[in-house]
């Protein structure tokens, strides 16, 4: 019997600014039966999104289809003229996007979206499709099945919003199913629900899938097979059970070895106790909007948040977007000035505004931000980055400031040269670390890194995790390290703080992390991580769907 | 020819140069006839070609005529003592009329007076028409004349010609049908200054102007200040062999390309004041007549003998040497235009000095007195203004010729709004325009008295003064002429005015339009066309 | 109506009043520079100094500006435009069929103006890159690059001189049937259409090739979706907030931008009657004209910004 | 709006353009340098009046006919050149810079700052720019400097919206947070942090208002406010010999030309920026 999807020696183009052509699809070839769902996995730019669109005919702008065959159920997508492509897509082979948020139109209720498949390939009459896509949301164990397609997408849920993208895809009766990351902007906790909806109904309709992650304890919820994808080319294929336990390929190890928990054993805890902390938040209260009348902000986002970092201590914030835990960095730097509440750094108070701070209390703080290619200007040599807080802080210019530029690069662990580049022309690693070599340029005592490692994948986060306990080593740094990935934290705080909703609910050391949680959402969060074993998912028991 | 002495011009004088021209009378006798009234001639040449060619055509009843003029304002009025746009003058001659008016000779013709009588010329009596209404119905009687001049006396009704006016010490109705009028000092010339726009007649206590009551050959139907304004024919109208129109609508388009594109489009009948360079285009264009005739109207260059730099000796004598009057009558006005010797008499008046001669174009002559005036090499500012027609290119000539010897004008062209309260009389070298005057007396009064309101270059000379007031009073023609010869030389070597050409006015018509004439007070006869014209089929 | 709507909507009126009042201050202050005295001007050769005096005293000209200013301004409050210094008829009057005019012209302007560029905005951005597309943004390029004057003394020349199709004057208060209407405005029309439709081709194209890389129009094209689905159904109703601004924007020219098009055609508009108030400083009047025009751009823009809130989903109920 | 964002600084060579922005930059190089040099070359002075005939034809003695008056042409084009770029790009610098300022100290220094800005502008930008053009040169008379600082005047606030929209963007990055909490004074964010990021766009933008100017001026100077004589701009050149259009007299045909290739040029230049080669191959 042929298999569902037979691709054979794929070959995709892009085109380059200048016109230059780039071959980034390097003659893939795998199969997917009937009924199985296959996981493309790789890091960004390996090509995986790219390989999951061909299944529908389609490139995105620039890119071409160069060479080789995609079947889909026989038929090949590459030599179809494109009407013909269009009348399979939605009804053949439906895509589920990974930021729902953004892939439904906000101009338009969901029900309607939900339908439009139906509708283009006048599959069913729209009464009969809405009952359709009703039969869908409880399937997808959704809230108020009959009514939530009456609203638009900014009036659910992310977690809602991307089972409804898949109710999306559904309603064609697809014979594959596409996820694309479909769950990477999710909270865990989320993630965990939504995964186990599009597991079951996989299952009902014992559909074919392509599953794109970068995330190995994701797929092995959900995949039969796993293909490993590095640079557009197929490192290493193979049943799920098999890439986790036996994996060949050096690079699939390399991903597996990123998951090993690495314990990390504070070397100062105990002189640290006796001296007093270097950083102390006292019931910090901010938020957004205009003051109310009880004198606090429209829009609260901190609510009496209280901690303490000791000196040549971590202290690890986790938490799910809207937690609080970036603002939290933002008011301790004086960016969002809080509305009352004290931040004293080593005993001394701050100003709640950094404008009103002195320059040697702005030196002794620094903060470095997740996504670094927004935190770099992009118009600047990476020399002038690194060398602004030298000349702002210190006064060096001239040779001096250039030593010192290149010690820190050093530091850093980046070639001299790139003093010269711009940050357009760095890999997302390299950018993190020049953003952490312009903070270490000041000299700081504290540093605050907010998510600093959640857009890299997984390998470099690693690497920058551990470049992280060197610095810190040698230039006895203190840490602020917020996140919501718990491994990370783990790999490098000494104390952990959980937050929610602008609380803190538990701190806890990092070490109890595991079994130590007292508070019902922190044992939540803790037991929705994914793990590296097929079997995760199904051992987790399901909770009420409401938070 | 009768010499009847006194200006009484009735009706039958017009018969009678029609008669003369019929019995080929020469152009010298026509002239004799026209000085024996007293009126200048301003357009001679043109005139009498025309006056033949109007003169074979038969009027046709009917129509709508539409012209274009080209100033128009929101200031537009339909009170003829405040008029001072062409439109103005137009739409006033056709709701309204004069005691006289001049004749495309320059002659003045009756029109609301039967006879004007004089025998010292200070002391006039007017006999009106009889059976003359308003529009509204009313009959004209004297006390409507009484009432219309004392107007022009109140300082606080804002009439234009107040100044010309003021020599009116007494004006009475003798019975309702006669008027006198007695003024300051003799004056020949009152008949002429009665046929000017602004002593146009409107009925006795008129202070609303909107409903036009004029005696005249249409009635207003629709006005909107700086739109348009449309007359109906006034069936009622005491002339039988005029307002051959059944309708006139008159409005202004500005844009001079704008005008000619619209009458050549066939939107317009008329477009008035054509630039010279558009002549080309419409003579190529069947169908379309132009109209042109050369009057007193000139663009002058003042120079103020009371400011730097015309205060120094020789710089004004130096100027109009180097003012190259060949070239802006032949570049500048493309012919359209008869080289003048910076006084204000054009060569048709009979009282044009044609002793004096033309400056030559010396540049030479010019450097040295510039030289001599300490003046060589140093930026003048001349100031210009489309608002003065012609100023910018004139200008510029005077600029290029100033090139040649090392003398640097530097022109100011000035935007047309608020020029003439702004820069005009007051910049210390700048140009001005003036209108045709219909006498000497006129122009000269009005321009280089010493207490001229307008004198544009502060020309002040007590013998200048004295020699105005005895031509004025001055019956004699030769005499007077003697007197005002030897006025214009003055003006010519002294004034701070340099007057480098005399401009042709040129109308374009539509050739369906008939019986348009050429006349000493401006285009479209005068202004005074809308009763004269008709439309052919 | 969701009360953050409606707080918006408040907030953008607002906005737009406190611009008006910026904008009547810079009127003023700039009609006060105006050199040329008004009285000297009315008065002609008959100006004595006792007559200017007396004159300046019976306007208020002696009292100071801001009391001048306070004056104008609860004039207009009330409604009470003043009384025009050049020919002493109230502005109100004046300007009423002038203004008629204007909107007129601008009406069908922007009626044939407004669908013609938002068809060809958009479907050039539909079939972006393909040679339709090429020929009309080239076209477009020739358009604005060419001054206004230009397209409308050639319209004439070649409609009204050569070709004697159309009128070469429009005359508002000719018309009598809507076929006169059509020839009059032919050309005036034309000529705008070329100024004001350029810009708001491009902007449409550009908002909605914007839109058309938005994550959900890429869902649509593989839900199957057709070109035409996807532009029209998920691009276009995402980009209504800066397509109306566009419009808004080239619309707001047809009030006072139209000053070359009424010289060439005269027509007997606003902007014109400005000028010529301008001209005769007639303070009074061009103050009114330019608190219209500036009125005019402030109600089409906050219209706009309007439409913009309104069309957010974001705020729907 | 959806702009070019983020251009490398041109450190190595490795632009690309296509033919299209070839031939409009080559264009306006050609009328740049006219600017500069073209009065040198003029065979005849502006003023200067070489020909009885009017609305000449092309002829060996006069490249580009005669005008109204016999003047040359050509010289006269030459002549225009010089203003015509030279007032417009003065003006634009002037509005660009003030626009550009403004907008991004408002977007940076944010509060009533910004709001009073952004109000002022916008009444600013409410009144019809040839209306404000006349009435303004009536009040102080025409002159170049006058001109400029007119024409500067009625683009600022297009520039200003233009770049504070920008700047309000790039404010919100995360290295503008940095350099806020690092304590950098306005200044240096205004000037170091914001305006690298928006300059592609500004100078794109900085064309397109150049062709707006070049055409208001050309409107301005047909409503007749402009250079004083014997000097003329393309604009008072295509005015003063409207009258030959019938004849099509190259004396408005031309400087008619001049205007139109220049604007069509810095429009397709725009268009058609070079882009530079940024193949990262990683």
């Amino acid at each position: 019997m042929q298999n569902l999807v037979e691709i054979r020696d794929l070959k995709v183009q892009a085109r380059s600014d200048a016109g230059r052509r780039i071959e980034i699809i390097k003659g893939v070839s795998f199969d997917i039966a009937e009924g199985e769902i296959v996981a493309l996995i790789g890091e960004s730019g390996s090509g995986k999104t790219t390989i999951a669109l061909t299944l529908m005919g389609h490139t995105r702008p620039g890119c071409t289809i160069t060479g080789g065959t995609v079947r889909l159920a026989g038929r090949d997508l590459v030599a179809m003229p494109e009407a013909e492509r269009q009348a399979l897509r939605g009804t053949e082979v439906a895509y589920v996007p990974q930021s729902a948020a953004a892939a439904f139109n906000p101009s338009q209720r969901l029900m309607d979206q939900v339908i439009e498949v139906a509708q283009i390939h006048k599959l069913m009459s729209p009464d009969a499709a809405r009952v359709k896509a009703v039969e869908l949301f409880r399937a997808l164990a959704l809230p108020e099945p009959e009514t939530i397609g009456q609203r638009y997408p900014h009036q659910v849920s992310g977690g809602q919003l991307q089972r409804l993208a898949a109710a999306m895809a559904l309603i064609g009766g697809p014979k594959l199913m596409i996820f694309d990351e479909p769950t990477t902007a999710l909270d865990v906790t989320t993630q965990i629900e939504v995964l186990r909806a599009f597991k079951s109904v996989m299952k009902l309709g014992g559909m074919g899938g392509v599953y794109v992650s970068h995330d190995l304890a994701v797929v092995a919820q959900i995949a039969d097979r796993i293909v490993v994808l590095k640079g557009g080319e197929v490192q290493e294929e193979g049943p799920v059970e098999q890439i986790l336990h036996r994996a060949e390929h050096p690079y699939t190890r390399e991903l597996l070895a990123a998951f090993e928990p690495v314990p990390y054993a504070s070397a100062s805890r105990s002189e640290a106790e006796t001296k007093r902390p270097i950083l102390e938040v006292r019931n910090l209260v901010a938020g957004y909007g205009p003051l109310g009348r009880d004198g606090r902000p429209h829009k609260l986002a901190l609510n009496n948040v209280s901690c303490r970092l000791e000196r040549g201590q971590n202290l690890g914030v986790i938490g799910e977007s809207g937690s609080g835990k970036s603002t939290l960095a933002r008011a301790i730097a004086g960016l969002l000035p809080p509305v009352s509440g004290k931040v004293l750094l080593d005993a001394h108070a701050l100003e709640p505004e950094a404008r009103a701070r002195g320059k040697e209390e702005l030196r002794r703080l620094q903060i470095v931000f997740q996504l670094a290619d927004t935190a770099l200007n992009p118009q600047r040599p990476v020399g002038d980055i690194v060398g602004r807080p030298l000349t702002f802080y210190h006064g060096q210019k001239g040779a001096a400031r250039e030593a010192r530029t290149d010690e820190l690069l050093d530091m850093v662990r980046l070639p001299r040269a790139m003093k010269h580049r711009l940050p357009g022309e760095l890999s997302g690693g390299q950018k993190q670390r020049v953003n952490l070599a312009r903070a270490l340029a000041a000299g700081p005592e504290v540093i605050l890194c907010d998510e600093i490692t959640s857009a890299l994948d997984t390998v470099v986060a690693a690497a920058v995790i551990e470049l992280l306990k060197e610095l810190q080593r040698e230039l006895h740094l203190s840490y602020v390290f917020i996140s919501h990935d718990l491994s990370t934290v783990q790999a490098i705080c000494d104390d952990v703080m959980v937050m929610l909703n602008g609380e803190v609910v538990e701190r806890l050391p990092a070490d109890r992390l595991q079994g130590g949680a007292q508070h019902p959402y922190s044992q939540l969060l803790f037991s929705s991580v994914p793990k590296l074993d097929t079997g995760w998912l199904d051992s987790v028991p399901p909770r009420a769907a409401a938070l | 020819m009768i010499d009847k002495g006194i200006t009484n011009w009735t009706r039958a004088d017009d018969a009678m140069v029609e008669h003369a021209i019929r019995r080929g009378a020469t152009r010298r006798d026509l002239l004799r006839m026209f000085m024996a009234g007293g009126a200048s001639i301003l357009a001679g040449g043109t005139i009498l070609g025309r006056a033949t060619a109007a003169m074979a055509a038969t009027p046709v009843r009917g129509g709508h005529l539409k012209a274009a003029g080209w100033s128009s304002s929101t200031a537009d009025t339909l009170d003829p003592a405040k008029a001072s746009l062409s439109t103005d003058y137009v739409r006033c001659c056709s709701v309204y009329n004069r005691l006289t008016f001049l004749d495309e000779s320059g002659a003045v013709v009756m029109e609301l007076a039967d006879r004007i009588e004089s025998s010292d010329a200070t002391v006039w009596t007017v006999k009106l028409k009889s059976g003359v209404t308003f529009h509204d119905g009313k009959p004209f009687t004297s006390a409507d004349v009484v009432y219309s001049m004392m107007r022009h006396l109140d300082e606080n009704t804002g009439s234009k010609v107040n100044s010309i006016a003021k020599q009116m010490t007494a004006i009475t109705a003798v019975d309702p049908l006669t008027v006198q009028i007695t003024l300051a000092a003799a004056n020949a010339d009152l008949p002429t200054i009665l046929a000017m726009h602004h002593f146009m007649i409107i009925a006795d206590g008129t202070t609303d102007f909107t409903t036009a009551n004029g005696t005249g050959a249409f009635k207003i139907e629709m006005f909107e200040p700086g739109v348009k304004s449309i007359m109906v024919r006034n069936e009622n109208y005491f002339k039988t062999d005029a307002a051959y129109l059944d309708s006139f609508e008159y409005f202004a388009i500005p844009d001079e390309t704008a005008r000619v594109n619209a009458l050549l489009s066939g939107d317009i009948h008329i477009a008035a004041s054509i630039k010279p360079q558009s002549m080309r285009l419409i003579e190529t264009q069947s169908g379309i007549d132009l109209v042109k005739s050369t009057s007193g109207n000139y663009t002058n260059l003042n120079m103020r003998l009371d400011m730097d730099p015309g205060d120094k000796a020789g710089f004004i004598e130096g100027v109009k040497n180097l003012l190259n009057r060949e070239v802006i009558q032949k570049s500048v006005m493309r012919g359209l235009a008869e080289v003048a010797n910076d006084q204000p008499i054009s060569p048709m008046s009979p009282y044009h000095n044609a002793e004096l001669k033309t400056r030559d174009y010396d540049p030479e002559k010019a450097k040295a007195l510039f030289d001599k005036a300490g003046l060589l090499g140093v930026s003048i500012p001349v100031v210009a203004s489309d608002a003065a027609t012609a100023s910018v290119d004139m200008a510029t000539v005077l600029q290029q010729s100033g090139a040649e010897i090392g003398m640097k004008f530097d022109i100011q062209r000035v935007p047309s709004d608020g020029y003439w309260s702004n820069y005009w009389l007051k910049a210390p070298v700048h140009f001005g325009n003036i209108n045709p005057r219909p006498t000497p007396d006129i122009l000269f009064s009005l321009l280089y008295d010493t207490n001229a309101p307008w004198n544009e270059s502060q020309y002040k000379s007590p013998k200048f003064d004295a020699m105005l007031v005895e031509a004025r009073g001055e019956l004699d023609f030769a005499k007077r002429k003697e007197i005002y010869d030897e006025m214009q030389v003055m003006v010519s070597n002294e004034a701070g005015t340099a007057i480098p050409v005399f401009l042709s006015n040129v109308d374009a018509k539509s050739s369906k339009l008939q019986g348009l004439k050429p006349n000493p007070l401006g285009g479209q006869m005068g202004y005074a066309m809308a009763e004269y014209v008709w439309l052919e089929a | 109506m969701n009360p953050q709507i409606v707080r918006l909507v408040l907030g953008r009126l607002g906005v737009a009043l406190v611009t008006l009042l910026i904008v009547s201050f810079v009127v003023f202050a700039a009609t006060q520079m105006l050199p040329g005295d008004v009285v000297e001007i009315l008065l002609g050769q008959a100006a004595t100094p006792e007559a200017v005096a007396g004159l300046r005293e019976a306007m208020h000209l002696n009292d100071p500006a801001f009391l001048q200013y306070g004056r104008w301004l609860i004039g207009l409050a009330q409604g009470d435009l003043g009384m025009s210094y050049a020919n002493n008829l109230p502005v109100a009057g004046m300007i009423g069929g002038r203004l008629a005019n204007t909107l007129m012209l601008a009406a069908v302007t922007a009626a044939v103006a407004v669908p013609v560029a938002l068809f060809l905005g958009i479907t050039t951005a539909m079939h972006r890159g393909s040679v339709y597309d090429r020929i009309v943004t080239t076209g477009i390029v020739a358009v604005i690059s060419v001054p206004e004057f230009m397209i409308a003394t050639l319209a004439v020349l070649v409609f009204a001189v050569w070709l004697k199709w159309l009128p070469a004057l429009s005359f508002a208060n000719d018309v009598t049937s809507l076929a006169e209407m059509l020839r009059v405005f032919a050309m005036p029309v034309i000529t705008l259409c070329c100024v004001i439709s350029a810009q708001m081709i491009r902007m449409t194209r550009a908002a909605v090739i914007d839109a058309l890389t938005m994550p959900y129009v890429e869902m649509a094209l593989l839900k199957g979706a057709s070109r035409r689905r996807m532009v029209m159904r998920h691009a276009l109703p995402n980009a209504i907030g800066p397509i109306v601004n566009a419009v808004a924007l080239s619309l707001s020219y047809l009030l006072g931008g139209v000053i070359i098009v009424e010289t060439i055609f005269n027509y007997p508009g606003i902007a014109k009657l400005m000028v010529d108030a301008v001209a005769t400083r007639d303070l009074p009047l061009i103050q009114t004209c330019a608190m219209i025009f500036c009125l005019g751009y402030l109600t089409l823009i906050t219209l706009a910004d309007i439409i913009a809130i309104l069309s957010n989903p974001k705020l729907r109920k | 709006m959806h702009t070019k964002a983020f251009w490398p600084t041109p450190r190595r060579l490795g632009y690309h353009m296509n033919w299209i922005g070839l031939i409009a930059a080559t264009v306006v190089c050609f009328w740049a340098l006219v600017a500069v040099i073209g009065p040198m070359l003029s065979p005849y002075p502006p003023g200067e009046i070489v020909d009885f005939d009017y609305y000449g034809p092309i002829s060996a003695k006069l490249w580009m006919g005669s005008d109204y008056l016999g003047r040359d042409i050509f010289s006269r084009v030459l002549m225009g050149a010089r203003y015509t770029v030279g007032i417009s790009l003065a003006a634009v610098c002037l509005a660009c810079i003030s626009g550009v300022v403004l907008g991004m100290t408002a977007a940076v220094v944010g509060g009533w700052l910004d709001t009073g800005l952004s109000r002022f502008l916008d009444a600013l930008n409410s009144i019809p720019s040839k209306l404000f053009g006349l009435v303004m040169v009536a009040a102080i008379g025409s002159s170049i400097p006058v001109l400029i600082v007119l024409l500067g005047v009625i683009y600022t606030p297009g520039a200003y919206r233009f770049a504070r929209a920008l700047a309000v963007n790039i404010n919100t990055m995360d290295f503008v947070t940095v350099a806020r909490a690092r304590g950098e004074r306005t200044g240096y964010l205004v000037t170091r942090e914001i305006l690298p990021n928006i300059t592609g766009p500004v100078l794109a933008d900085l064309g397109l208002r150049f062709v707006f100017i070049v055409l208001l001026l050309s409107g301005l100077s047909f409503l007749g406010l402009g250079v004083q004589p014997p000097n003329a701009d393309w604009g008072s050149l295509v005015r003063e010999n409207i009258g030959g259009l019938p004849f099509g007299a190259p004396a408005v045909l031309m400087p008619s030309l001049a205007i139109a290739s220049l604007t069509i040029s810095v429009n397709l230049l725009i268009d058609n920026l070079p882009v530079k080669i940024r193949d990262r191959s990683e």
